[in-house]
């Protein structure tokens, strides 16, 4: 074992170590469980660092990648191992993991009010309501510290565990231990204010849907182990088993077995990347605190849901309707998920929303064959959506502690409409939120979303994808749309109300983070300009390309540059930029909105269908058919029929043979006779010896002569 | 007729006749004193049978203990005894046909029977019978433990008769 | 020391049941001193069968610490004891849940002798099941755990109780029928019940041999239909399964904890120790059928359990649905047995058996720890109650999380063992029964949202007295810890015990 | 000599008016002798039949003997059976002392 595989298998550990430590001893102090975590943070964050400048050392990384693995299940004469692997995919994902957790938990510690006082009426299981200081003689409403502020801490740090464990793995099953851990923790964090009615309902429907999906994912791992007799991502890359997956029909809707386990292991990402029509959970998951938001969309769970299919890549790219399939749903979700997101108010939904559309991208991207797009979308997406998310908290934040100022809670913080006016209030969140909202857009050569987006749109375009990439086009045209709108409604034109008008900067907890993902935002662009672009091509080489590239057993060629793509996405982003300005402008209430409408506002009722088709008749027919009408109707109404039954049985032998025959007939009568016969011969006992003995010799006159005559002669 | 057989005879009658009066007479004491006279009949039958010591301890037992405890115990209670009603009871017929039905079937079974007329044993030329007897009683090959055992019986009659004729009062 | 390694298990078996005449010469109305008699009593097994774990050569083949004693020579009967790597298992954790459960009833104030007394038999009549390698002694032991169970659900369960012991007994005792008449078929026909003898003897009768009137081939069916159904009951199998959750709402805490831990295994272990060696050809045959039921029971299980209203109910029902799992293996086994899917599909059966019994155990005793303090088991009387019992509510996450099988747990290991193994052999039945893992999550966080999550109920928030919500105590968390140690330590690094399972599966099928 | 018939014969009359004694009399005294005729004409039997019989076996005298010896003890525990009655119940009438039936 190197010291690059030992620290690789040191790296989940610091941030579960932390978990256990808060969980069992340090919980009471607030201080001390954030400095764990943080603290648990940042060794991993340094293990990552260590690893990704190893890795970036080595020449053909892809074909000598770090590894390391350990027996660990016995099964049957051989095991099954488990271990890790670096190779440039991981390398990579690990740096912005990596980066964006950290920043998450040290952001986690303003956002929760560390150092504020504790709450007048603060509630667990609630959200802090602020508390009443006084200070200079009179009395004044500050926000309050989160109660279960060291909790938090500990999920996060499981939560983080979770996505290292993941991307760390070399094999299908630890990752997909990973998966559900994350899956717990989301579980667990969107619930973090449990006594909210919606934040319950939000976590159980987010377990729920991604559990639809993770279901699937174990039975494609089932299937390949069966098929292949490893887990081991390298093994089965190797040439002679993906020929065999490739040749082995399926014998299901003629797939071939590499298909349809491709096919059963991509619906568990759309489970867990919130894609079309398992995307339901997500927007409702903004009930939690807003760093989780951040965790959950862009760093890790929705990240680990394209990371897997990233990962599966070879293995899913072998059959070609499984990557049909796949474009499908990543373009059709980048889409619809755009739509909704226009006639969304809630700041962080509108970012939820966009989250799903560009998760779409990705999967698209990887539908059509775009590995390195898609990777390159993945890492950029994941700075950029982690820097707006912890924007829109710290716009809530700021918000909050203008509500606080006024008292007025019946207004609510996250409503964009609410807002107004807060680039002078909060420059510094300003700023970072506007560079996070053009690197959404694609805002051309600076951000790094155009880049990666671009790449996108170069690969569906070059190899031939109209379909996807106009679907794209349209999608990334809206992305700027709503994402200008979100910029307009929350920080031009004038505060729309008091609070607005009393909105504070965050502390610097919250502000550092934001400025070093903005950094990101813009910076990591540039690794991956293609070398053909003009003007800028090959002044930076497409280091990313390359290294990423060298993941693949073959080395995916760069597209062929073309204008058509190049012009599309500066239109699109250009354009939506601006018609989302002019347009929100000037409309300052809901009422205005000309795009309010309720089809998209109600996100296409896709809850209520689903509770109405499947959620209500699955209770309906878990209480109503296998509870009381199979189990307390059929089965132990048969169970009930042994009762009467052995009891008409044994009724009808006791009254018809017990009762009269034996009881009757042979026991009373025979007491009867008896009784009858005692009667009629106790004249006999006189009391008198003389007669006895007289009777006695009579008998014995009697027996003898009897005996005399009939035997002895 | 030997003369053996007119003794026998004499006596037999004698000891019958007797016998019948102390079944029937009316006074008790009567009956005990017929009883001794027929006692005596059979000490003299057991006489003529060669048992000496049986004929002594008839006449020794049997009239000296036996029928005079009979006289006291009649006397004890002899309010009742005087002529009060009939001495027979009302089955008494019957108990004479069953005695009559008793006797003749022990003539008929001794009728039946090959060894009827056998004739005495002759004794052989030293024997004793009354030594052998005594030999017999006291042996723990013979009859040392019957013997024993009656003698137990008699000790326990003898305590069972005080107890239950004790006079509490 | 040479003693006890020669008679290690008569040492376990008996030492409960001693323990408990012992306590039968207790002073009387010493509570205090009749818990920790019988607490220290049922450690001392649980020690010795640490000490047979650690000398425990998995690698040899057959059984071992053998022991032999004459019981009834007439009939070729005898006290014939031996564990392998599969019953070794089954041992650790009846030694380990008993002195748990024990502990989790120091809350019973009633009638205290009588109820360790019990407990005490009920270990022994487990471990001997466990044990025994003869059919009639199998039997006796088999029935012997039952009584106890009886008595217990119906002198210390809550308010239906009669229904359900009887219930219980009735069903067992229907079940257990057909065991003994078969059982009697076989030491008829071979004059012994010894079971190592039977495996060669039985399984060598050649198919157009002619026993008692009747072709081999249907005496067979009849005695493999007689073990199968009793053993079915006992799992339980769907549609032999209402009396469970009956028997283990009703049961007192540490009863259900048995119940579920321990002797839902008892019919998993007599598949595996008596139908798959002494039938492998009804046992393809009918494993169709088998596997049909098992994920009924998968499905309708979790469906049931998401149904409920009453929470012991719910996890009762979970039980139906875990253990669904254990004969899916076994009938994927049975279908194809010697192969390696079979293999990993018996490894996860077997693995599973243990894990639930870690699992069950610990959400039954979690729902008696509330119900003692609040008296309902009515989920939707309780509700937000995590800030008030704050550890009990993580203690309770965390032991959902094993029974719904979240991977790093130990229900996950199990779980995917037995898709993996099932899967080439029974695609079909193993896509169906996804249906019931996913509603697995729906129920048990269908608990978990009743409980602790939502709005609290102001009612126990301000309860008084003997209904008020108290925090879970050291005692009962002292019960809840070693289970869950396990459970994290096997959902980590289960090499441990699977190796054992694994050769021992290896060297039976 | 004289026949055994003819000793058998005595014998026998005599327990027949022993047995018409124990059968007929009222009073209990009187029943006693009537025993006591019953267990005299049995000695006479054993006692012939021990000198018709071997008389080297002495079987038959030691047979009265212990005849002899419950005669006595029967005549003692009787007649104070006898007297116990006579005082509680004033009577030695046996028909009067019919309290054991029904």
């Amino acid at each position: 074992m190197t010291t690059e595989t030992l620290i690789t298998w040191l790296i989940p550990l610091p941030p579960v170590l932390a978990f256990f430590l808060i969980v069992l001893f340090t919980n009471r102090s607030k201080a001390l469980s954030h400095t764990i975590a943080v603290g648990g943070a940042l060794l991993s964050w340094l293990g990552s660092m260590y690893v990704f400048w190893r890795a970036l050392g080595v020449e053909h990384l892809g074909e000598h990648p770090f590894e390391s693995s350990i027996n660990w299940l016995p099964l049957g004469d051989t095991w099954l191992k488990i271990g890790v692997l670096v190779d440039p995919l991981t390398a990579v994902t690990l740096f912005f993991v990596a980066w964006t957790v950290l920043m998450i938990f040290l952001y986690s510690v303003g956002y929760h009010n560390y150092g504020q006082p504790q709450g007048d009426h603060d509630h667990k299981g609630l959200p802090p309501h602020g508390a009443t200081v006084e200070e200079h003689g009179h009395k004044h409403v500050v926000p309050s510290v989160e109660p279960m502020y060291s909790r938090f801490f500990a999920f996060i740090g499981l939560f983080a565990f979770g996505m290292f464990v993941l991307v760390v793995s070399d094999n299908l099953l630890t990752l997909f231990v990973g998966w559900e851990i994350m899956g717990l923790c989301s579980y667990l964090l969107i619930g973090f204010w449990y006594a909210k009615p919606s934040a319950r309902d939000a976590a159980v429907k987010a377990f729920m849907t991604t559990r639809v999906g993770d279901v699937f994912m174990l039975l494609g791992i089932a299937y390949l182990y069966s098929v292949t007799g490893t887990l081991s991502v390298r093994t089965i890359f190797s040439e002679e088993i993906l020929h065999t997956l490739d040749t082995i029909p399926s014998g299901f809707l003629g797939f071939s077995t590499a298909g349809l386990i491709g096919l059963l292991l991509f619906i568990g990402t759309v489970g867990k990347s919130a894609q079309f029509p398992l995307h339901v959970w997500l927007p409702d998951a903004m009930e939690g605190p807003t760093p989780v938001s951040a965790m959950i969309h862009a760093a890790t769970m929705v990240s680990a849901g394209v990371y897997a299919v990233i990962r599966m890549f070879p293995l899913i790219s072998l059959d070609e309707r499984t990557m049909t399939i796949v474009a499908f749903i990543g373009a059709f979700t980048a889409i619809f998920a755009a739509t909704i997101a226009v006639a969304q108010n809630d700041i962080k939904r509108v970012l939820a929303y966009s989250t799903i559309s560009q998760l779409g991208f990705m999967i698209a991207a990887l539908g059509i064959g775009a590995y390195v797009a898609a990777v390159f979308h993945l890492i950029t997406h994941a700075f950029f959506k982690a820097l707006l998310f912890l924007g829109s908290g710290s716009v809530i934040h700021g918000m909050e502690h203008g509500v606080l100022h006024t008292g007025n809670h019946d207004v609510d913080p996250q409503d964009m409409f609410n807002m107004g006016g807060l680039k002078s209030k909060m420059p510094i969140t300003f700023w970072t939120f506007l560079i996070g909202g053009f690197a959404l857009s694609g805002f051309p050569i600076v951000t790094a979303g155009f880049w990666s987006k671009d790449e996108i749109f170069a690969d569906a375009w070059g190899h031939g994808h109209t379909a996807v990439f106009i679907t794209l086009a349209v999608a990334a045209f809206l992305t700027a749309f709503y994402t200008m709108r979100q910029i307009t409604l929350t920080f031009f034109g004038e505060p729309r109300t008091k609070e607005a008008e009393h909105a504070q900067e965050t502390p610097w907890t919250m502000t550092l983070p934001l400025v070093i993902l903005a950094i990101f935002a813009i910076g990591y662009g540039w690794f991956g300009i293609p070398e053909h672009f003009p003007g800028l091509g090959g002044l930076v080489p497409n280091w990313l390309h390359e290294f990423v590239g060298g993941t693949l057993a073959e080395h995916p060629e760069a597209v062929v540059f073309s204008w058509v793509p190049l012009i599309t996405s500066l239109v699109v982003a250009l354009g939506g930029l601006t018609l989302g300005y002019f347009f929100y402008r000037d409309v300052n209430s809901p009422v205005e909105d000309k795009l309010q409408i309720g089809f998209l506002k109600n996100k296409y009722y896709f809850d209520e269908i689903y509770d109405t088709v499947f959620v209500k008749p699955a209770y309906w027919f878990a209480e109503n058919i296998v509870y009381k009408f199979l189990d307390q109707g059929v089965i132990d109404g048969i169970l009930h029929l042994f009762g009467p039954g052995t009891q008409g049985i044994g009724d009808s032998v006791r009254n018809y043979f017990d009762l009269p025959v034996i009881n009757r007939l042979i026991g009373d009568g025979s007491a009867d006779v008896t009784y009858w016969f005692g009667g009629k011969l106790r004249a006999i006992q006189t009391g008198r010896i003389q007669q006895y003995l007289m009777l006695t010799l009579i008998i014995f006159v009697v027996v003898g002569a009897a005996l005399y005559f009939f035997v002895l002669a | 007729m030997t003369g053996a057989q007119i003794i026998f005879l004499v006596v037999a009658f004698f000891t019958l006749g007797s016998g019948l009066m102390v079944v029937t007479t009316r006074n008790l004491v009567h009956a005990a004193l017929w009883l001794i006279a027929t006692l005596f009949g059979v000490a003299v039958m057991f006489a003529l049978l060669n048992a000496s010591f049986l004929a002594v301890v008839q006449v020794v037992v049997y009239i000296g203990a036996i029928a005079i405890l009979f006289i006291f115990a009649v006397m004890l209670t002899r309010k009742e005894m005087r002529d009060q009603g009939p001495q027979l009871n009302r089955n008494w017929w019957f108990g004479a046909l069953l005695s009559v039905v008793t006797f003749s079937g022990l003539f008929a079974l001794l009728q039946g029977w090959s060894g009827i007329s056998k004739t005495p044993a002759v004794f052989p030329s030293d024997f004793d019978a009354v030594t052998a007897l005594g030999n017999a009683l006291v042996s723990p090959d013979a009859y040392v433990l019957p013997f024993e055992v009656a003698s137990v019986l008699l000790v326990a009659a003898l305590v069972g008769a005080v107890y239950v004729a004790f006079n509490r009062k | 020391m040479d003693f006890i390694s020669t008679h290690l298990l008569s040492l376990i078996l008996f030492t409960p049941a001693v323990a408990a005449l012992l306590l039968l010469f207790m002073p009387k109305d010493e509570p205090r001193l009749y818990r920790w008699f019988a607490l220290g009593a049922s450690l001392v097994p649980f020690v010795l069968s640490l000490i047979a774990w650690f000398h425990f050569q998995s690698g040899e083949p057959g059984f071992q610490f053998e022991e032999t004693y004459v019981w009834y020579q007439a009939i070729g009967s005898s006290l014939h004891l031996g564990v392998d790597g599969l019953s070794l298992t089954m041992v650790l954790l009846t030694t380990l849940l008993t002195p748990l459960a024990i502990l989790a009833s120091f809350s019973i104030t009633e009638k205290v002798k009588a109820y360790m007394m019990l407990f005490l038999f009920l270990e022994m009549g487990m471990l001997g099941v466990f044990m025994s390698l003869d059919l009639l002694v199998f039997f006796v032991f088999w029935e012997v755990g039952l009584v106890p169970m009886y008595f217990l659900i119906n002198q210390w369960g809550s308010a239906n109780r009669n229904y359900a012991s009887l219930k219980f007994l009735i069903y067992t005792m229907g079940g257990s029928l057909g065991l003994l008449l078969a059982i009697q078929l076989l030491g008829v026909l071979f004059g012994t019940y010894d079971l190592i003898t039977l495996y060669q003897n039985w399984t060598s009768l050649k198919p157009n041999e002619v026993l008692l009137g009747m072709s081999v081939q249907t005496v067979k069916t009849i005695a493999f239909w007689a073990f199968a159904i009793a053993f079915a009951i006992k799992i339980p199998v769907w549609p032999f399964h209402t009396w469970l959750p009956d028997a283990h709402t009703e049961a007192p805490t540490a009863g259900s904890m048995i119940l579920a831990g321990v002797l839902l295994k008892l019919g998993a272990y007599g598949f595996l120790r008596l139908i798959l060696p002494l039938y492998p050809v009804e046992a393809k045959v009918f494993a169709g059928a088998l596997a049909l039921l098992a994920t009924a029971a998968i499905v309708f299980g979790a469906l049931a359990s998401y149904a409920q209203t009453d929470f012991k109910r719910l996890v009762a029902y979970s039980s139906v649905n875990h253990m669904g799992f254990v004969v899916l293996g076994i009938a994927a086994a049975g279908l194809a047995s010697g192969t390696e899917d079979a293999t990993i599909a018996l490894n996860g059966a077997i693995l599973q058996m243990f894990n639930h019994g870690l699992s069950a155990a610990g959400m039954f005793f979690l729902v008696g720890v509330i119900y003692e303090r609040t008296h309902t088991r009515n989920l939707e009387e309780f509700g937000g109650l995590f800030p008030l019992v704050p550890v009990y509510g993580g203690i309770l996450i965390f032991t959902s999380m094993a029974s719904l099988g979240l991977p790093g747990l130990n229900g996950f290991i199990s779980e995917f063992l037995v898709v993996r193994g099932t899967w080439p052999i029974l695609t079909g039945y193993t896509v169906i029964s996804m249906l019931g893992l996913l509603f697995t999550g729906a129920y048990i966080l269908k608990g978990i949202k009743k409980v602790l999550h939502g709005p609290m109920n102001e009612h126990w928030a301000a309860a008084r007295g003997e209904h008020r919500l108290t925090e879970i105590n050291t005692r009962e968390i002292l019960v809840m810890a070693p289970l869950m140690v396990l459970i994290l330590w096997i959902g980590i690094y289960p090499a441990w015990i699977l190796d054992v399972i694994n050769k021992a599966v290896v060297m039976l099928f | 000599m004289v026949p055994l018939s003819w000793y058998l014969i005595f014998s026998a009359a005599l327990f027949s008016i022993g047995l018409f004694g124990v059968l007929s009399r009222r009073n209990a005294v009187a029943i006693l002798l009537g025993v006591e005729l019953m267990l005299n004409s049995v000695n006479v039997n054993l006692a012939a039949f021990w000198r018709y019989g071997d008389v080297a076996d002495i079987a038959g005298q030691v047979f009265a003997i212990i005849v002899f010896a419950v005669a006595a003890a029967e005549v003692s525990v009787g007649l104070a059976l006898v007297i116990s009655v006579y005082r509680r119940r004033n009577t030695v009438i046996a028909d009067d002392l019919d309290m054991m039936k029904f």
